[in-house]
């Protein structure tokens, strides 16, 4: 029975490999659920792989993809460098293949969906900028080094932090992307510092673990913090005045994106070799207009 | 005077609080066998550890041929041609008889790798030596009883060919028949040449091969004697310091009522439909050769196997679990003290007191007061040679970790008192106040069931004997009807006698 | 060659004062190294010393404690519990699900506890009743809690709003930090536990010799059983203020929390042989550990070389430590 | 009466061939349950039985099964080694950084495995002639190796491009992946040297009774440092084919493989206490995750749920073990 349901499998429907760097982080959880949420709309197959964040477990997951017949295969890379060795494989398989989130840096994709995390870097410092007029004791922390989203997005916010010349980075951390480490962390540097003027966390699971040492410490009014990401939680202490502003990646609109243009590339349509979507600064201001879902 | 092939000269050595040897002389010669004797806690084990290179001495010199030497450690030592069978076992559990045998000396076919044939061959040889001649080299050390062990110890210590062989306490584990074996291996090294030091807590042996012998106290020389002029009376008053009467106290006529009960009790391999009842106030002695189940009957009467089957009541209560046995009014001291018997990491104090923790709390919660009592009490009463009890009972002479285990099952006031070998390597003194222990104890009502295979003990206590031979009862005899004899032969698979 | 290995022991009571003095800094040579780190810290660092971040370290410690303190009682028995952080995230997911179900915030503190409680007798019924190495067993347990806490979560965090529950993690007691309270409240029942009560003392007995402590008549099974179940259940607690102080259920909270625990326990000179150690060391160890991170962060040493300093300050103490006990021996 | 002392013996030898056949199973229960697992896996899977799915799981399982060998030498000595990750992250780290440096790839190599060799050395003489417990040894040199290698990568990974070097992680000789000759190749080596070795049975010998050893004037710390060599350099050469495979060094790299590998060996029947085993069961033992793992992917369970049955089937497989060898002992 086994047998008659595969073949149904190859010749109705369209299956479409997913392969997730991880999901031990509600960012890629959401890309995840978009994903499936269209490809129910959509009426294809779905196979998801977690890699716990392992990039040698990512080419095991890409190589048990393969044995299974997908039709076409979407990456989110733990890493962007190893990951060509991935893509490679399923270019030998003859398998379409393209990335998600991170790109690859190697072997053939039909294209890429993602964020400039360099940008949002970028946009994160801006802000942070205009809003200290130009000074302050800056508080920078880190996500996962050793992940490229992390070094990016520190290397654009630090971009930034260069050209002002009255930032003075009082404290550079990481914290792994997490909502607990980061409060860890930020006690510390609490403790530490007397004056902080702004926070940036290089995403908002770190700026809610940020948030929660400053309340405690009562000093919510006297810092400026911003996140990354724009997840339900963050836009709602935006809403309630503790956290300033994130920066809309909506990791649920890739999921779904990813899975639209897979249909596209299977039905031979022409996609475009890069689709960077637009990452947007989110404050008071704006909150109640984005959509995340 | 003949040349000695070793001397040790004024050996001192303190550990922290304890003064074990005091300017300690011995020697001896080419072609002799001297006893060293002494109490528990003489200093015997630590004399033959500081020749053996374990332990450093404090002071006092060492002469191997006349020859001064220091002993860096236990490799040195053997290049000195001292060889020695510790008191406690040294052997690797999962390994094989014969890598245990040859380890650190494997024979080589190039560097680095074993000729297992030529190990295997070798092993045979000095298993055959000792009599174990149907023993696999391969074996697992951990498949042998401590019997075999005891023995592949011996053949161990034998396969070095060393001028001196020194063995601490060989005899405690084996039977009459082993026993008699190894002492006509000493008298064989003897005949070629070896000087050998024997420990032995049994003076019957060493009147049987020993030349002459040394006596230890308190960690102080007490002086030599050669064989020929002295008795044993003799050599007791030397070891103790005192005259010891009676070894063997006169017993009393055991009560009426039944104390324990036993039927149809098969425990798989080990033993096979099991039945007799001890009496009230009973000494009940059990006989057997090694392997005969002696230790799987004291254990099932314990309730250690699960998975036995027939009934064991006392005072109307079966018995499935040591708990249940516990409760049940039953003590175990098992023969085995390092494994089964003791925490070694663990105090005096507390050793003597794990059983009764459930007697002396209170909702979980230990009294103070009645803990320091119970343990003073067990100390004095078997003269534990110890200075203080939060002392680790891992660092006590073997003889007096023995007497720790008795003191725990003691003071559970038991009424069926099981004793598994509770004699075994305990010194003369103390065996005659813990016979007398016993012979209070049985007049009290308490029944007794005697597992000893130092047959003397064995025939001067017992009310009643139980031979045992592969699992069965063979022979039930009563005291007019044992001896040696008899039982020797109902062990060796005789028949039901009534 | 200096064999004397057991010699360590006997002197406790006796003799010269110099033995004393070697005795006293055997016994307590963590806690000396403890004292070491912590006049370096101040050196190094003004806010070291202040009382504020006094409290702060010791709040951040009290999560790693408290699971210390039971993972203390595992090791004990020579066992070990890795699943103690996966178990702490599955309670943490049940409380934050009862609350936003509406229920009162005692159900909810009654619900987690329970359930890290079950996850410990489950851990040890596998150990002990059917004799599966506890490494594997709570490696197993491990996995499973992790993939439940996921499956009940759905990978996002848990956001709790009852503000009632935010005293337990964020509150003070006369000015002290409620976590910090908890902390030695349960560290000293387990201290006045092990040292005081029978079962207690059978932890002890089974951890040095198991086989002697089933021949005294001590129920082995039953008690390795309620030393995982209490692990599970402390496990539950520091879930209970960790979920508090984010006020959010983190589905990944308590990941890798297991080797800080052990590290702790060990560096608090419990032996992963079992059968001996205590309660304050592993304390003291986990404030070893606590003051490190503190130190190196008020520092403001870079991520990199953290990892470098970190490791580095932990091999010094524990070589210290066995430079002390050699001290001794000799 | 001069029948003699090993009655018992002679009977376990003739006797029925019930109880040979049981001894068989106990001996080999891994492998009965390393197959069942297979038959399933068959049975569940049309892809399982493929020949490129086989060599597929081999050699996903090489990399693990390569540190697993090392981590069994290790655990025979009592001992354990939580660095093998790190040293790998940090290995693979030093053969990208001197590849790109445009050294030859045979110095790259060597370089790599030398600094594999000696962080293991380290860890080695850390725990021998020190005496600290080889856990907190070897996590701090873990958490050091860590740091070291972010500070040497920046954080980034390193591309290799060194075309030849791709052979190891993918190329193949006679239609076999290279990586799995590499691990058979160590396997079987390893395999012959604890069966025929002086060095090999001292390890058992030292695992099973380090006093023992030291009277029979084994030289036991070298032997310890050896041994931990041997797992440091094991990691290097896992961490070759592991940056070969991806042609780049993730700073990453071996994250939490520790407890991989230490699942694998004690799942494969080597006991933590030390003394018994041996690496074929350990090859077993990482075989039976792989297939796993596989199974679960090929199967498109998804990976939340993946977490619950992973645990669970580790846990069935440890429980039926653990029955066979009660079924043994009764
Ligand atoms: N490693 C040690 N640490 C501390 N004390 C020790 C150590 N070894 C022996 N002792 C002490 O030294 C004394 C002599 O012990 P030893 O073992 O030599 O006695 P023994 O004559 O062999 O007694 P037994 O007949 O009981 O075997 C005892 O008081 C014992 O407690
Ligand atoms: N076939 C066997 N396999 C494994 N262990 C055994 C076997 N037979 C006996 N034993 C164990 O070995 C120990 C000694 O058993 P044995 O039958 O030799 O006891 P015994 O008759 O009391 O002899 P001894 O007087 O030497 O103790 C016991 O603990 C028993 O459980
Ligand atoms: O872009 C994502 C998210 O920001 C997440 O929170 C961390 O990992 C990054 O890759
Ligand atoms: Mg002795
Ligand atoms: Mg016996």
């Amino acid at each position: 029975s086994g047998k008659t349901e595969k073949e149904k499998g190859t010749n109705d429907k369209l299956k479409v490999g997913l392969s997730m760097n991880t999901l031990n982080n509600p960012f890629f959880v959401a890309v995840k659920e978009g994903a499936e949420a269209q490809a129910k709309e959509r009426d294809v197959d779905i196979v998801v792989t977690d890699a716990q964040n392992d990039p040698g477990k990512q080419l095991a997951d890409v190589e048990n993809l393969l044995q299974q017949n997908i039709d076409i295969l979407i990456i989110d890379p733990a890493d962007s460098d190893a990951i060509a060795q991935a893509v490679k494989k399923a270019n030998d398989s003859d398998i379409p293949v393209f990335t998600v989130d991170r790109q690859s840096n190697g072997g053939d994709v039909a294209t890429h969906i993602g964020f400039d995390a360099i940008k949002s870097g970028n946009i994160a410092g801006n802000y942070m900028s205009e809003t200290l007029g130009g000074k302050g004791n800056i508080v920078e922390i880190q996500g996962i080094l050793g992940t490229n989203v992390g070094q990016l997005r520190s290397e654009g916010f630090n971009q930034i932090v260069e050209e002002t010349p009255d930032f003075k980075v009082i404290a550079r951390q990481s914290a792994n992307f997490d909502r607990g480490e980061a409060m860890k962390v930020m006690e510390d540097i609490l403790q530490a510092n007397k004056e902080i003027d702004g926070v940036y966390a290089a995403n908002d699971e770190m700026a809610l673990g940020a948030l929660a040492a400053i309340e405690a410490a009562g000093r919510v009014d006297e810092i400026v913090l911003i996140g990354c990401d724009a997840i339900d939680p963050s836009m709602d202490a935006i809403r309630a005045g503790k956290m300033n502003a994130t920066i809309a990646e909506p990791p649920f609109f890739l999921g779904k994106e990813a899975v639209d243009t897979a249909i596209k590339i299977s039905d031979g349509e022409d996609v475009e070799k890069e689709v960077i979507l637009d990452s947007n600064l989110v404050t008071a201001d704006n909150v109640d207009q984005i959509k995340t879902k | 005077m003949e040349q000695a092939v070793l001397e040790m000269v004024g050996i001192s050595k303190e550990f922290p609080g304890v003064k074990a040897l005091d300017g300690v002389s011995i020697h001896v010669k080419r072609s002799e066998i001297l006893a060293l004797l002494g109490e528990n806690g003489a200093g015997k084990s630590t004399l033959m550890k500081v020749l053996a290179g374990v332990h450093q001495p404090s002071s006092g010199q060492i002469k191997i041929n006349g020859k001064e030497v220091s002993i860096h450690g236990p490799k040195h030592s053997q290049e000195l041609g001292i060889s020695i069978i510790y008191q406690e076992f040294n052997l690797v559990p999962h390994m094989s008889v014969a890598e245990n045998i040859f380890l650190g000396r494997e024979p080589r076919l190039i560097t680095g790798v074993i000729d297992r044939r030529r190990l295997r061959d070798e092993t045979r040889q000095w298993l055959e030596k000792v009599g174990l001649t149907a023993l696999s080299p391969d074996t697992l050390l951990a498949n042998l009883s401590i019997a075999e062990q005891q023995l592949v110890e011996i053949a161990k210590a034998l396969s070095f060919e060393s001028n001196i062989i020194i063995m601490d306490e060989p005899t405690a584990t084996l039977n009459e028949e082993e026993t008699e074996k190894l002492l006509n291996i000493m008298r064989d090294l003897k005949k070629q040449g070896f000087g050998v030091i024997f420990i032995t807590h049994r003076l019957e042996e060493v009147e049987e091969v020993a030349d002459r012998i040394s006596v230890l106290r308190d960690g102080k020389y007490i002086g030599s004697e050669s064989i020929k002029n002295i008795t044993r009376h003799q050599m007791v008053t030397m070891m103790v310091g005192r005259e010891l009467t009676d070894l063997f106290p006169k017993l009393q006529g055991p009560y009426e009522e039944p104390a324990l009960t036993v039927e149809r009790l098969s425990v798989r391999e080990y033993l096979h439909d099991i039945n007799f009842t001890i009496k009230k106030g009973e000494i009940l002695g059990i006989a057997g050769l090694m392997g005969s189940g002696k230790t799987p009957l004291s254990k099932a009467l314990f309730g250690l196997y699960p998975h036995k089957e027939g009934t064991i009541k006392v005072g109307g209560k079966t018995v499935n679990t040591p708990r249940e046995a516990i409760d049940a009014g039953i003590a175990l001291v098992t023969d085995d003290r390092k494994d089964e018997g003791l925490v070694l990491g663990m105090s005096v104090y507390e050793n003597l007191l794990l059983p009764s923790y459930r007697r002396i709390s209170s909702f979980g919660v230990l009294h103070k007061r009645n803990k320091e009592k119970i343990v003073d009490r067990w100390i004095k009463a078997l003269n534990i040679k110890v200075h203080h009890s939060s002392v680790e009972v891992g660092t006590l002479s073997g003889g007096n970790q023995q007497k720790v285990v008795l003191g725990k099952w003691l003071q559970m006031d038991p009424d069926v008192l099981i004793l598994n070998e509770p004699t075994r390597g305990i010194d003369i003194g103390a065996k005659a106040e813990i016979y007398q222990i016993m012979k209070e104890l049985a007049e009290q009502g308490i029944a007794i069931i005697l597992i000893s295979s130092d047959m003397p003990e064995l025939l001067g206590l017992s009310h009643r004997i139980l031979v045992m031979s592969e699992g069965t009862i063979t022979a039930e005899l009563d005291k007019e009807h044992f001896d040696q004899e008899t039982i020797f032969q109902y062990a060796a698979g005789g028949e039901l006698h009534v | 060659m200096s064999n004397d290995v057991t010699v360590s022991k006997q002197e406790k009571k006796q003799s010269l004062n110099k033995i004393d003095w070697l005795s006293f800094l055997e016994k307590y040579r963590v806690v000396l190294i403890f004292f070491l780190l912590c006049i370096v810290a101040g050196f190094l660092s003004d806010a070291f010393f202040t009382t504020s971040n006094i409290m702060n370290v010791l709040r951040q410690v009290s999560i790693i404690a408290i699971i210390a303190t039971g993972m203390t009682l595992v090791i004990l028995i020579a066992g070990i519990d890795l699943s103690v952080g996966a178990v702490m995230a599955f309670s943490g997911a049940i409380l934050a699900g009862v609350l936003t179900a509406g229920l009162p915030l005692w159900v909810a503190i009654l619900a987690s506890t329970v359930v890290g409680l079950l996850f410990g007798l489950v851990n040890g019924v596998i150990v002990s009743n059917f004799g599966v190495p506890s490494f594997i067993a709570t490696l197993a347990i491990m996995v499973i809690a992790r993939g439940m806490t996921l499956v009940y979560t759905k990978g996002y965090p848990l956001v709790v709003s009852n503000e009632a529950f935010r005293f337990i993690g964020s509150g003070r007691i006369f000015g002290i930090p409620v976590p910090i309270i908890i902390m030695f409240v349960i560290i000293g029942l387990m201290f006045w536990i092990l040292r005081y009560t029978s079962f207690g003392r059978y932890i002890y007995a089974i951890g040095g010799n198991e086989e002697a402590a089933i021949l005294a008549g001590i129920r082995v099974r039953s008690i390795k059983v309620a030393v995982f179940g209490i692990a599970g259940f402390l496990s539950a607690i520091s879930a209970i203020i960790y979920t508090s102080r984010l006020m959010s259920a983190q589905p990944t909270a308590g990941t890798g929390i297991e080797l800080d625990a052990i590290a702790a326990v060990i560096i608090g000179g419990t032996s992963l042989a079992g059968g001996k150690g205590g309660v304050i060391g592993t304390l003291i160890g986990a404030l070893i550990m606590g003051v490190l991170d503190n130190l190196l962060n008020l520092m403001n040493v870079s991520p990199f070389y953290q990892n470098i300093a970190k490791g580095l300050v932990i091999l010094i103490a524990v070589l210290i430590d066995s430079r002390f006990s050699k001290l001794k021996r000799s």
